[in-house]
């Protein structure tokens, strides 16, 4: 028995008179949806919670009529994905706040609130998170609905200074430790932290708002700029989710052209990170190093997909164009080889050195049980032991007949994020050289693809592995060519908004390096 | 970047405080919270200081202007002078690299390195 | 004797990353030295578009000026399609075709859309200017001045 | 000479002044670049008193250990800065000069008074004068010193873990 | 004109003349040194991490930090709005005291000392703990809270290091039986202090890398969490003195650690100056490659090294050669 | 060229030494926070040394008494300060703040 159906059972015991109904998960994406009321929401989620169910995302959705709130949940055992929804009124949006389970909820429902006008009863905190003083009004609603003037003085709502006897830093937006613009106040007494509060949004572009504005073609280009050192892995995720939507069918050699990029996206991406954290310790020269080996990975991609880091590669149906099979298998052949060398290297110079270990072990620990609560994703999960992959719960382009291994962590610290990360780069390239040994022939692209996509009507939730964690695409189709409403879910997102509680009471010191092991991507998480 | 090796020029030199720097390279997207944040900065640097706007997105927006937008600077030259553009999505290193030989020809007047040849 | 122990295995693996740094500093260099020397661009790598020639007349382009890739653009990049029909040919000859490359994120939709394939891109890989115009290429323009360097 | 008769005075110069910033001015950080001022001073009194391993050691102790440990205390203690609240009220002030003054004459007094015997020729005393009389002649209180450094030392450890206990 | 010079000298007396000229040399040599030092490690850094580093300002980039400095001077002094003046103003001037009053006492060559105090070692220690001054009251007089945390840590850094510092250079004082620089380096024409103490000069080295600020003690500047430490408001002229002192404070260090424990200025076949320069250079190219080789440790981490491992060991040191010595 | 070998009267170090004290004594008085009247008890220290080093040298140049008593004193404000730093601290740490008026409750 599924755990799907389980569920559905023991659902249906507890709560006689909601609805809940499976769907087909081949065309949706996930298995059950349940249409919950204000009155039973808080029931229906601690029924989740008590089942282990951890929270996916969080958003709403403006059907002009009605707002529509929509709660993913899923299992990190086995895949069971459960749409949870609550209608609101569109004139005075109030939801009952799920934040006192799911922490990460409470960030999560702070976007809602800015971006929809949703008021969630209980909130510890409902502030605005992305956005600042000069909007004045909901963005992401499909009228013009302005900001109430009560909540204007929430707009930029932390205001550190008014707190005067407390000794307030200001991490960035400009700070060098944040890889972008990323701003993080920090409360300190001395050198320990007292409490961190990100504060997101410098880089927030609009994808979410540009994909009602843009056909399914015309945003092609952007997931790319979201996750700008896994391009191809947010390309993959968008192009993935159309083609269910559609029904489109893939042939298999772009399938594992797909799934080899990828893999060397990952790798590059890794490599970023593997340059970035030492540095944050203060180590300049490994960030050299693997930039070179970065460079070299770079070299074929740009050979393949002709750009060096914002990859439009992936078409639906196929790819843009066909990889130069001869050199492109030699170039990656030499970089497998060049990189299991220099992995080594790396082990001598940063994952032995007594100094790197000192400063990162034993810090920065997170439990499994947090897992649930916050909702993070890749490494960062996988460093608590749990071994958990969209690649293998769900697996997409070619993984599923690939085997691979999931490297998993003891106990959650700093150097389990690290030693997971380099022990994912040694697999992927397991994966590359399994990939290039299977790659077969035959056409890159099906020919069977519409020049203007009208997918039917419907939504549907799609997940891949990005290297950052589960990085999920949300599409609701009202059968014209531009999706009525698309959802990013980020993995940065959640694995950030997990470093106030791993930064309360640290070493100034201690909280950079675990900001540095998080390998957070500002611009994916701003969307 | 060991490949592209910005040092030969002198230019590595990491310096974390805007007190201590010469150019600003504005190398993405400006949102309208970033903006003040970036005027502030380039007025924390001790002049004489330029700019470099690289990439799409800081020169003028980039991809992501569209109607209604509601969170973007549509380039940075509207919020401080911008003396370089280096355009691309993104631009390449050697890109950058010719945008700051352009900066010193501009500042000193002559070109002190032979060009790449052009190719159309 | 932990103590001892610990200091001394620190010590070591101090002295190995050391090793490994001192076994950079005497190996060559990897450096490409830009404005002397320049790395191979790839054949495929997509800096702005540029219009093809067209093999039969090369007076002309390929464009017909079906404004497909006006219209597909994700950004509104691509301006002011405009041609005209010229006496004797079947099909419009482009005059102006101006790109706005500042708006352009190089995803290579227009170059797909094309009917004709008269767009392909160029390698101009390091495009400098000092203010925002200079990246507004009339592509027709462009594609003349190529035509007369060769 | 005139040349180190000048130097001599620029020296007291220093000194006095440093000890008056010290006192009188507003602030913590600046009093106590005041005494740093002061303690180079007496260094160089100590030069012309024909003791250079005194002065040393007057900048290593004194300025170098010192003063460093009070600026850390002052570091410590936080945004004092922010509010100068050294200046009380005038009366304390004058209260303050009077019994300050008052010591200074009633000393000068004795000084003026008293007929020192001073011998014209002054002895050259090396460093190895110095420390051959300490551990001679004075092993014993040297010895109490030593233990006295040891008390100081155990005592601020043990305050400031209890202190750090009590948060 | 020689007349002139003549009258001069028996006017100001030989010994003051002797010591200005040589102050003026003293200076020279610092801004050469620190101009140097910066092409240096910018090289070595470039190499290191395979890239060819400063090229193309003068034959091998040698005038690059040259043109670094023509610029900084012609940088515009930014005085931020909140700054205690006095003490901002101070600060890198002050800290430029103790560097030239270092370099007075060592002994570049048997003839090339500027003064052979009879307290040199002294004067030494004295003053190198003096650096750490100008770094606090630049970091406080900076109103700004990153600098401010960077002067605190720099404070207990320097006196967490000054310790054992100063127990190791006692045994080298017991051994050459002075206070005096030469002495100390005439002590070793034998065989150098290095080899009666290495730990000594272990500890000595360390506690060094410690007082000078460079990685992996180099938090007070920590660029990863306090943007660029004590000196994050400075900026053109004034920063640079901050620059070129953390690069004389390298060499100072590396020229008294040769004094004491390499054997100075000896050294068969070759001038004595040229040894010393040497053996002065390899050490700062040491230090270099621990820069470009370590992550930065933690600030309690920091601490407990000095006062757990080095500080007891050092004495242990000073006792056993005590002992070894008198009994 | 002989000057005036200020420096060769006892009674310009005494003086010093006895303004050194009495800036010292007008600190401890006046000055609100206990940081400086520390930093104040180190002026009289300062003075003390002096004196004692010039009637060594005055007074009784044969053997170096006045020096090590000094270096003794010395080591005693080295001791002293330390003491008391960590005292201030911990009063900081109790009451939030230094200033020596307000401080009643000590006796308890």
């Amino acid at each position: 028995m599924t755990l799907a159906a389980k569920t559905i059972e023991e659902f249906k015991a507890e709560f006689k008179s909601v609805d809940i109904s499976e769907v087909p998960y081949d065309k949706q994406g996930y298995h059950l949806s349940i249409e919950s009321r204000t009155g039973n929401l808080l029931g229906i989620v601690n029924f989740l919670d008590r089942r282990e169910f951890y929270i996916v995302d969080l958003f709403c959705v403006d059907y002009q009529d009605y707002l529509e709130l929509v709660y993913f949940f899923n299992t990190h055992r086995e895949l069971c994905r459960i749409k949870v929804t609550l209608k609101l009124d569109p004139e005075k949006p109030v939801a009952p706040t799920i934040s006192n389970i799911y922490t990460i909820a409470r960030w999560y429902e702070r976007e809602v609130h800015e971006f929809f006008g949703v008021y969630f009863e209980g909130h510890p905190n409902l502030t605005y998170l992305f956005l600042h003083e000069e909007i004045d009004h909901y963005p992401l609603r499909k009228k013009h609905v302005p900001v109430p003037d009560g909540d204007k003085k929430l707009l930029n709502s932390f205001k550190p200074h008014e707190e005067e006897n407390s000794f307030f830093i200001n991490l960035g937006p400009q700070h060098p430790s944040t890889h972008g613009v990323l701003r993080v106040v920090l409360k300190m007494d001395g050198e320990y932290l007292i409490s961190a509060e990100p504060v997101l949004g410098y880089l927030h572009r609009m994808h979410e708002k540009m994909a009602e504005n843009k056909s399914y073609m015309q945003f092609l280009p952007n997931p790319a700029r979201m996750d700008y050192p896994g391009a191809l892995l947010f390309n993959l995720a968008y192009v993935e989710t159309v083609e269910k939507l559609c029904g489109i069918e893939v042939p298999e050699r772009a399938k594992y052209i797909r799934t080899i990029t990828c893999e060397l996206n990952r790798i590059a991406s890794h490599l970023l990170w593997l340059g970035a954290f030492p540095a944050d310790l203060g180590a300049l020269t490994p960030f050299m190093y693997a930039f070179d080996d970065r460079e070299n990975i770079l070299d074929i991609l740009e050979d393949v997909t002709g750009s060096r880091l914002t990859y439009c590669y992936f078409r639906f149906g196929g790819l843009y164009n066909d990889i130069n099979e001869e050199s492109f298998v030699d170039a990656t052949k030499r970089f497998i080889e060049r990189m299991r060398e220099r992995l080594v290297m790396y082990d001598k110079l940063i994952t032995g050195n007594v100094i790197f270990i000192n400063r990162v072990k034993n810090i920065g620990i997170l439990e499994q049980g947090q897992a649930k609560k916050y909702g993070f994703s890749g490494p960062v999960i996988r460093s608590t032991g749990i071994p958990f992959d969209m690649r293998r719960v769900e697996p997409y382009a070619a993984y599923g007949s690939i085997d691979f291994e999931i490297p998993t962590g003891h106990i959650g610290d700093n150097m389990d994020r690290y030693m997971v990360r380099m022990k994912e780069i040694e697999i992927s390239l397991n994966i590359i050289e399994e990939g290039i040994k299977r790659l077969p022939s035959g056409p890159f692209k099906t020919e069977k693809v519409p020049k203007k996509l009208k997918p039917p009507k419907g939504d549907i939730y799609n997940a891949v592995e990005s290297t950052r964690g589960e990085t999920g695409v949300y599409i609701v189709s009202d059968e014209s060519d531009t999706p009525y409403r698309m959802r990013w879910r980020v993995p940065s997102y959640s694995n950030l908004m997990t470093f106030p509680h791993l930064s309360r009471g640290v070493l100034i010191a201690d909280a950079i390096a675990t900001l540095g092991s998080y390998d957070i991507v500002v611009p994916e998480i701003d969307r | 970047m060991a490949r592209f090796d910005i040092a030969r020029f002198g230019a590595e030199v990491f310096r974390p405080s805007p007190r201590q720097a010469d150019l600003m390279i504005v190398s993405g997207t400006v949102t309208k919270k970033m903006a003040p944040i970036l005027v502030t900065l380039y007025e924390q640097m001790p002049s004489p200081k330029w700019v470099i706007a690289m990439g799409n997105c800081a020169i003028s927006g980039g991809p992501f202007v569209f109607e209604g937008q509601y969170n973007l600077v549509e380039g940075v030259d509207l919020l401080v002078p911008v003396d370089i553009y280096v355009p691309g999505c993104p631009p390449r290193p050697e890109g950058l690299l010719e945008g700051l030989m352009k900066l010193e020809e501009k500042i000193t007047g002559t070109r002190r390195f032979p060009g790449p040849e052009t190719k159309w | 004797m932990r103590v001892v122990a610990d200091i001394i295995k620190g010590a070591y693996s101090l002295i190995v990353g050391m090793g490994v740094t001192i076994r950079a500093f005497f190996s060559p260099v990897v450096t490409c030295q830009y404005p002397r020397e320049t790395v191979n661009i790839s054949p495929r790598f997509r800096c702005h578009t540029k219009l093809v020639g067209d093999p039969e007349n090369p007076d002309r382009t390929k464009c017909i000026v079906c404004g497909m890739c006006e219209r597909n653009c994700p950004s509104h990049s691509i301006k002011k399609v405009e041609g005209e029909k010229k006496e004797g040919e079947k099909k419009k000859t482009a005059t102006s075709y101006i790109l706005d490359f500042t708006t352009c994120s190089q995803c290579g939709i227009c170059v797909e859309s094309c009917p004709v394939d008269a767009l392909e891109f160029s390698d101009d890989y390091n495009p400098v200017g000092l203010k925002r115009e200079d990246f507004h290429y009339d592509l027709v323009k462009e594609y003349e001045k190529r035509k007369k360097a060769v | 000479m005139i040349f180190a008769d000048i130097i001599f005075v620029i020296i007291i110069l220093i000194t006095l002044g440093g000890a008056l910033m010290t006192v009188l001015s507003g602030s913590i950080i600046y009093a106590l670049m005041g005494l740093v001022t002061t303690m180079f001073g007496v260094a160089g009194l100590y030069i012309y008193l024909n003791a250079p391993f005194l002065a040393m050691m007057q900048i290593l102790i004194y300025v170098g250990a010192i003063t460093v440990l009070i600026a850390f205390a002052i570091m410590l203690i936080g945004p004092l800065y922010k509010k100068p609240k050294e200046w009380s009220y005038p009366l304390k002030f004058i209260l303050a000069a009077v019994v300050a003054l008052f010591s200074f004459f009633v000393f000068a007094k004795v000084i003026l008074k008293t007929q020192w015997i001073v011998l014209s020729t002054p002895f050259a005393i090396s460093t190895k004068d110095i420390g051959r009389l300490l551990f001679d002649r004075l092993t014993f209180p040297f010895e109490l010193i030593s233990l006295l450094i040891v008390v100081a030392i155990i005592g601020a450890v043990m305050l400031s873990l209890y202190s750090r206990g009590e948060k | 004109m020689c007349d002139t010079i003549n009258n001069i000298i028996n006017i100001v007396g030989k010994e003051v003349v002797r010591t200005v000229i040589g102050l003026v040399g003293v200076f020279i040599v610092v801004l050469g040194n620190a101009i140097m030092l910066t092409w240096t490690e910018r090289k070595v850094a470039g190499h290191i991490q395979r890239r060819i580093g400063p090229k193309e300002v003068g034959p091998f980039g040698l005038l690059q930090s040259f043109a670094d400095s023509v610029k900084l001077l012609g940088k515009e002094l930014l005085t931020p709005a909140n700054v205690e003046k006095p003490l901002y103003y101070l600060a890198p001037t002050l800290i430029f005291v103790p560097v030239l009053v270092t370099f007075v006492v060592i002994p570049f060559d048997g003839f090339l000392q500027v003064k052979d105090i009879n307290t040199g070692i002294l004067v030494i220690l004295a003053f190198s703990s003096l650096t750490v001054l100008s770094i606090l009251i630049g970091g406080w007089g900076s109103d700004n809270k990153y600098s401010l945390i960077g002067a605190v840590r720099s404070v207990a850094q320097n006196i967490a290091y000054e310790i054992p510092l100063l127990l190791s250079l006692l045994p080298i004082i017991f051994m050459a039986n002075s206070f005096s620089l030469r002495d100390v380096v005439e002590a070793q024409k034998g065989l150098w202090f290095v080899v009666y103490q290495p730990i000594a000069f272990l500890i000595f080295f360390i506690a060094s890398v410690a007082e000078t600020n460079r990685t992996p003690f180099d938090l007070p500047e920590a660029e990863s969490e306090l943007v660029a430490g004590f000196h994050t408001e400075y900026s053109g002229m004034r920063f640079s003195l901050f620059f070129l002192a953390e690069y004389t404070n390298m060499f100072i260090v590396s020229a008294i650690a040769v004094t004491f424990f390499l054997g100075g200025y000896q050294g068969p076949i070759l001038p004595g100056v040229v040894w010393f320069f040497m053996k002065t250079y390899l050490l700062v190219f040491v230090l270099l490659w621990f820069r470009w080789t370590f992550p930065r440790v933690r600030f309690d981490q920091l601490l407990n090294f000095s006062w757990k491992i080095l500080i007891p060991v050092s004495f242990l040191n000073l006792l056993v050669t005590g002992g070894i010595l008198k009994l | 060229m002989t000057g005036m070998g200020l420096y060769n009267s006892l009674n310009i170090y005494l003086f010093i030494g006895l303004a050194l004290l009495a800036c010292g004594i007008l600190g401890v008085v006046y000055r609100r926070t206990l940081v400086s009247m520390l930093i104040s008890i180190e002026l009289i220290m300062n003075g003390a040394g002096l004196n004692l080093v010039a009637f060594n040298r005055f007074v009784a140049p044969e053997n170096a008494y006045g020096m090590a008593f000094t270096l003794f004193i010395m080591g005693i404000a080295a001791a002293e300060a330390a003491i008391a730093l960590a005292i201030i601290i911990l009063i900081l740490r109790r009451y939030g703040h230094v200033e020596g008026v307000k401080l009643k409750e000590m006796k308890d």
